[in-house]
């Protein structure tokens, strides 16, 4: 967007010529719109991830701010409910998501060993997707309203007749677009890991986050598809006059919930399963030890995602399926649990017999655990359908979800970011700092979230933007926000740490800085664009210690040093994205779709001619490959 | 690390018990203290599988403190672990005791599952109709040719079978403290048992967002004694009270002149609630004390009162003319 | 790389010998047969009502099989993981559309 | 994967499409997209068998559908499958007007096929069965709707492919690609054999 505005600024001025576009294409802003490297993508994915945590998180305490008090009138109704349907909706497609996908686009290709994804030039184009559907939805706020019918836009609401703003279209594009983007990047993961390993790399020697994010991938793959269809038949609904789900003409709404849900739940494994490969990592380099029961956490991975995809009428108890459906859902629900709980024990006895280092990962992987735990327990207890009749929609719904959330997700980026922030960007974040984060967003978090338990179980529903006083909501809705003062000066000095460390901070990171295990530590922090200047041959599990217990200081070469082929950078993903953009603008705007179809023609165009194009990359030769080594060392 | 995590797990523990044992929360709409029998079924089920977690949870938390203090690196000390690979029987242990605590809850979850859809032969059963609107309740009893809004009467003991009907968006009928919630479907017809053990006023909720309203879309339970029910049912079942004065006499024609296209009570299609014995409510519009002072701030702004409400606005009419609508609406008995 | 399947070696080229091809028209006939069964079934009203949908999923089914297998070339080597996705996104799929229908 | 990967020929492979890593992966990406599809059309079948005798007052299926026009069109798109895989073994044979010969055929039966269900499509519409007549004309629509899109969409993508071939001839960049347009040409019709027998046989029977 930005070198949009440039070049038009530019032709307005006057100043459009050769020399100005020289300096754009040299500039860095530029490089880093076109760049295919997986490393920089992955940077853009965190960030921009990490700013709409901030916006999804400002929409949380404008929650917190309106619920403190019983009739609060400083949100009240539409407003309210948009609030609430952008914080939840920001937090798991913007936040949550970019943010995982960032740290797999930089670390995944590292630890298998890779010089690059597999698909480099999708990769951006999902990013740009990505950031495309993102600013859609974002807008709405200053075109129209935002959406407010809930993160899960249950139709008859959703439907014209009675969300008849722009806000529903807002979620519907903004949501499929960067669904899209989504569905690449799982695409692009799972080829890069089946495809781009380095000799020696079997499956069963990759590291549990590259097994994790090969699992939520093929997640994204199954699932998104079902979101896709919904979203689909929603817009078909909205803008073109088809019934799927007006029940006056014989659609239905119950088939929405199904579409969302198939979707839904996947989605949530989509968002934990990375963060359970993150927390193995972690524990077991600040535990000194291997992993404990390998095996089995694979095991217990491809388990969990697969049986994510049969328990999502477990959202829908309350719809009166009958009783042989809630049964038969509620069982497969619970059994989610048995695999869980096995990664559980094994972290716990990694750490058993290690040599525990609290470093601020380390703090935030050790938090994790029984917070995730209690939020797997009311899991649980949710999967009962007759007791779920009295927790549904209520808040202790939301205690648990943002247990798994906030304290699964979210503590494991926290716990990524620290751990990975040398590998990403070749400085450290500050210790003392990270410390006073971790502990007054942990405490925050449970002061917040724990008392919702009880909200929920004395009756206060979710998604109002009132209640009652003197039914003993009050103290609870109180402490409840208060906690959030401590989640806030968390973030806040998150965010200063990020600063100083970019931009204050002078010492570079050393390639190692933790004693690392798998292959990401044995490369310069940052890496040189091509990663490996040699391909390593990996010879067993953590395949960096290996080499270290053999005494060795380096990895062992798969291939002589040789003239290195790699991707060249296009502007291509981000014209697509701005045809899909223009295109999704288009028809939100309704009218004739004129603009609709324009921004569709765009895309077309540039597929065309991302098909022609002949594109041969370019090569690295071994004399520059030697002058970089030489520098580092 | 180590004191916290101990004060933590007693915090839990000791808040959880505080709440089993039933001291906080209101009664009218406690969850962990239900005056029905489905509520009491879903109590124990919800109790049953706290203490399953919280079992767990103690075996979890326990290792996890002794890990954490035993195994901390020492200053100083530097010490190579043994790099372990794993523990067949200790892996096999936590994969078959979750199975076999998962299989003890599957079991009374199934039963109560089908349990609460049943009702025995001979049982009496009151049958309630109730329909969902953005964003009030009615509620119509169709043996006892009652309609009624916002509040809804029940005899103590009786098992009422409720079949829910949806007109605009999803709703969802809650009341905590009689027992869980069920769906209310455009298209669909839905059904949930309640009952009520002693008599008493609970509060009702809709608990599926459906528009900028949904905060407020409460109703009232009331549960009466079988012969209290029986006296409302008689008053229900008699005719309007008669107009005795005169701006009672007004307010019935500003009433039908401003009002019946939507409050006609009688024809299915029309949006609003009927208002024919609107004089015995204890509320107007689920929320606010029954008295003519309200009622006049009601009639004035409704959405001031209710966020989004469908009702328009009656702040045209002259006060004199107000204070017979009200009255009118006072006297409907 | 390093997946045994992947390295697909190069001599392993039965489908594009001339045999192959009659292999192709074979699998082609059959697919023929098989709708034509379908056809038949309904339209003649030769099998009870209640074994239609059974026996049009079945002949689907086979057919499904034969693009698959044949025309797509599941049949050689190093495509275990195409195989794998594919067959877990049926699995998924069948739950989903089921899932939908019925409830 | 150094250099060699993308500027390698080996002319003893006859499977040209795979023959780098590129191409491997975008074999390997393609089949993932699939897998993907399967389920995306897994759930608009899922939504029109929900919903497809919730006709209103518009026709039923069974006064609908004519089986004569979808015999045709099924033995248009079944012929087209074995033309596809002809050409590509025609590929593999690096024999390029060969090959070029059966993508046009297959492209022309597609085109046919395209042809066929327009007139279908406005023939319904002519018989009061739309897109917004009923659910089950929502459903309907969106089903074989978004099957004819994948259709039309094939139809370009393999036509600009010809074009790409013919100035460039078949060699390790252009192999994956008419490959992969193959295999997705197979997957239209693997969908359009659960169409004509869930849709429209299932439909006559009611
Ligand atoms: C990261 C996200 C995440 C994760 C990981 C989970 C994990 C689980 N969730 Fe959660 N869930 C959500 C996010 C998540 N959920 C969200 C967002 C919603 C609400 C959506 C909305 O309506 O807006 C929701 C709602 C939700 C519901 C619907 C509630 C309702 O609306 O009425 C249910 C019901 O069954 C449920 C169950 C579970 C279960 C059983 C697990 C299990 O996977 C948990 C497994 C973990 C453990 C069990 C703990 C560790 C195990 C051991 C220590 C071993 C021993 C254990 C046993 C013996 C049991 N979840
Ligand atoms: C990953 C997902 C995620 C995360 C991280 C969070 C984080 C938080 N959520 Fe979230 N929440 C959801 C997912 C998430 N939530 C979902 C899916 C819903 C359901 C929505 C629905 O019903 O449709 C929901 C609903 C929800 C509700 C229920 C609303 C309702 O039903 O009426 C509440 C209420 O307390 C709440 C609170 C919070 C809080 C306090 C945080 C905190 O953890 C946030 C901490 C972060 C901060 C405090 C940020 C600090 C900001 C700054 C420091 C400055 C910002 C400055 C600028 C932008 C310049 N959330
Ligand atoms: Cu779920």
């Amino acid at each position: 967007m930005v070198v949009v505005a440039l070049f038009l600024a530019a032709i307005v001025l006057g100043g459009y010529n050769k020399n100005f576009l020289e300096r754009v294409k040299g500039s860095t802003v530029w490089d880093w719109m076109t760049t295919v490297d997986h490393k920089k993508i992955g940077i853009m994915y965190f960030m921009s991830g990490i700013v709409f945590f901030l916006i999804g998180g400002l929409e949380a305490i404008l929650i917190r701010l309106q619920l403190m008090v019983p009739a609060n009138d400083l949100f009240v109704g539409d407003i309210y409910n948009q609030i609430l349907t952008m914080h939840g909706t920001t937090m798991i497609f913007l936040a949550a998501m970019p943010l995982l996908f960032g740290l797999m686009n930089v670390i995944v290709p590292l630890q298998i060993g890779a010089r690059d994804v597999a698909f480099p030039f999708l990769n951006s184009l999902g990013f740009w997707f990505f950031t495309a559907g993102g600013i859609i939805l974002n807008l709405s706020w200053f075109f129209g309203g935002a959406p407010d019918a809930g993160w899960t836009s249950y139709v008859s609401l959703a439907l014209n007749e009675y969300s008849p703003g722009p806000g529903v279209d807002y979620y519907v594009l903004g949501l499929q677009i960067s669904g899209i983007g989504s569905l690449i990047s799982g695409i692009n993961f799972l080829a890069t890991i089946i495809n781009m390993r380095t000799p020696g790399m079997t499956l069963l020697r990759m590291p549990l986050f590259t097994w994790t994010t090969f699992v939520a991938s093929a997640l994204l793959l199954f699932a998104m598809p079902a979101l896709t269809v919904g979203l689909l038949l929603l817009m078909f609904d909205r803008l073109f006059g088809a019934n799927f789900f007006d029940y006056t003409m014989g659609g239905s709404s119950v088939l929405w919930e199904h579409l969302f849900w198939i979707f839904g739940h996947p989605e949530v494994y989509i968002v934990i399963l990375p963060a359970f490969g993150i927390l193995s990592e972690i524990i077991s380099t600040f535990s000194k030890k291997r992993l404990f029961g390998y095996t089995s956490m694979v095991f217990a991975t491809v388990l969990i995602g697969f049986l994510g995809f049969m328990v999502w009428v477990h959202h829908m108890f309350t719809v009166g399926l009958g009783p042989v459906s809630n049964s038969i859902f509620a069982v497969a629900t619970m059994a989610i649990g048995v695999p869980t709980g096995i990664k559980v024990f094994n972290w716990l006895f990694t750490m058993w017999g290690g040599e525990i280092r609290f470093t601020t990962a380390m703090l935030w992987a050790v938090g994790f655990i029984p917070t995730f735990v209690v939020g797997g327990m009311t899991g649980v207890m949710l999967a009962v359908p007759p007791a779920d009749f009295q927790y549904h929609d209520s808040y202790f719904v939301v205690a648990h979800f943002h247990y798994v959330l906030v304290g699964g997700t979210v503590f494991g980026i926290f716990a990524a970011a620290f751990y990975w922030w040398p590998k990403m960007f070749g400085k450290m974040l500050h210790e003392g700092l990270g410390k006073f984060q971790f502990w007054t967003f942990f405490i925050g978090f449970h002061l917040t979230f724990f008392p919702q338990h009880f909200l929920g179980l004395f009756g206060m529903p979710r998604r109002v933007f009132t209640y009652q006083a003197n039914v003993g909501l009050e103290s609870i809705n109180m402490l409840s926000t208060i906690g959030v003062i401590g989640m806030t000066l968390g973030t806040l000095a998150f965010g200063i740490n990020i600063y100083r460390s970019l931009f204050i901070d002078k010492t570079k990171a050393p390639a190692d800085p933790w004693n690392g295990r798998t292959l990401e530590w044995a490369i310069s922090s940052p890496p040189p664009e091509y990663n490996f200047a040699q391909l390593p041959l990996v010879r067993g599990y953590d395949a960096l210690w290996v080499e270290k217990e053999a005494g060795k200081k380096e990895l062992t070469p798969a291939e002589p040093l040789g003239s290195i082929h790699m991707p060249s950078s296009s502007y291509l993903p981000l014209v697509m994205a701005i045809g899909v953009f223009i295109s999704g603008m288009g028809f939100i705007a309704r009218g004739d779709y004129s603009m609709g179809i324009f921004g569709l023609i765009i895309l077309g165009i540039a597929m065309f001619m991302r098909s022609f194009e002949v594109d041969h990359g370019y090569h690295i030769e071994p004399e520059e490959i030697e002058k970089d080594k030489g520098v580092d060392a | 690390m180590k004191r916290r995590n101990i004060w933590r797990g007693l915090f839990v523990f000791a808040l959880f018990a505080l709440v089993l044992t039933g001291c906080s929360g209101h009664e009218s709409l406690n969850v962990l203290d239900p005056s029905g029998s489905a509520g009491e079924k879903q109590l124990d089920l919800i109790k049953l599988s706290f203490l399953i977690m919280l079992g767990v949870f103690a075996v979890v938390i326990t290792i996890y403190i002794y890990v954490l203090i035993r195994f901390r690196k020492r200053k100083g000390v530097d010490v190579m672990p043994k790099q372990t690979h794993g523990n067949t029987k200790l892996e096999i242990i936590w994969t078959v005791i979750p199975i076999i605590l998962l299989g003890i809850l599957a079991v009374p979850t199934v039963t109560t599952t089908f349990d609460l859809t049943k009702i025995a032969q001979d049982e009496e059963v009151v049958n309630v109709k109730v329909t969902g609107y953005q964003y009030w309740w009615e509620f119509e009893y169709p043996e006892l040719g009652i309609k009624t809004a916002q509040e809804l009467h029940i005899p103590v003991g009786k098992k009422i079978n409720f079949e829910i009907h949806g007109k605009d968006v999803l709703h969802s009928f809650w009341i905590p403290a009689l027992g869980g919630k069920v769906d209310v479907i455009p298209g669909r017809v839905t059904n949930v048992i309640l009952d009520a053990n002693k008599p008493g006023d609970y509060q009702g909720k809709c608990a599926e967002l459906c528009g900028a309203g949904h905060a407020l879309m409460d109703f009232k339970v009331k549960a009466h004694s079988a012969e209290d029910f029986d006296k409302w049912v008689t008053q229900m079942q008699a005719p309007p009270a008669e107009l005795t004065t005169d701006s009672e006499k007004r307010g019935e024609e500003v009433f039908q002149q401003n009002c019946l296209g939507c409050h006609a009570g009688i024809n299915q299609s029309v949006p609003g609630p009927d208002l024919s014995k609107f004089g015995t409510r204890d509320t107007i519009a689920g929320m606010l004390k029954n008295n003519p002072e309200n009622l006049k701030k009601w009639l004035h702004d409704p959405q001031a009162i209710k966020a989004g409400a469908n009702m328009p606005k009656i702040d045209y009419l002259e006060e004199k003319d107000l204070d017979a609508l009200v009255d009118y609406l006072e006297s409907r008995k | 790389m390093t997946e045994e399947q992947q390295n697909s070696s190069p001599q392993q080229e039965e489908s594009h010998k001339p045999d192959s091809t009659m292999k192709h028209i074979v699998s082609f006939a059959a697919m023929i047969v098989l709708t034509v069964a379908a056809f038949y079934i309904v339209m003649e009203d030769v099998v009870e009502p209640n074994m239609i949908l059974p026996l049009l999923l079945f002949f689907a089914s086979i057919q499904v099989v034969l693009q698959l297998f044949t025309f797509m070339h599941l049949n050689q080597k190093g495509t275990a993981y195409y195989t794998i996705f594919i067959f877990t996104g049926v699995i998924i799929a069948v739950v989903s559309a089921v899932g939908i229908i019925l409830m | 994967m150094a250099s060699d990967a993308h500027t390698n020929t080996n002319h003893a492979s006859n499977h040209l499409e795979t023959a780098t890593l590129e191409g491997k992966n975008k074999v390997l990406g393609f089949w993932l997209f699939l897998a993907a599809e399967v389920v995306l059309f897994a759930c608009l079948f899922g939504t029109y068998l929900a919903l497809k005798s919730q006709t209103m007052s518009g026709p039923t299926s069974m006064e609908l559908f004519d089986l004569n026009l979808v015999i045709v069109a099924t033995a248009l798109l079944l012929t087209s499958s074995l033309t596809s895989v002809f050409a590509m073994s025609a590929m593999n044979q690096r024999k390029l007007k060969l090959m070029q010969f059966w993508l046009g055929v297959t492209v022309f039966l597609g085109l046919a096929f395209l042809i066929l269900e327009i007139y279908e499509f406005v023939h319904y519409i002519h018989l009061g069965h739309t897109f917004m007549s009923s659910a089950f004309g929502s459903a309907f629509y969106a089903l074989v709707g978004t099957h004819g899109a994948h259709v039309t969409f094939g139809i370009i993508w393999i036509s600009s492919l010809m074009i790409q071939a013919q100035k460039r001839g078949i060699n390790t960049d252009t192999a994956p690609k008419l490959f992969v347009s193959s295999l997705y040409w197979h997957f239209i019709d693997v969908v359009w054999v659960f169409i004509f027998s869930l849709v429209y046989l299932l439909g006559k029977v009611g």
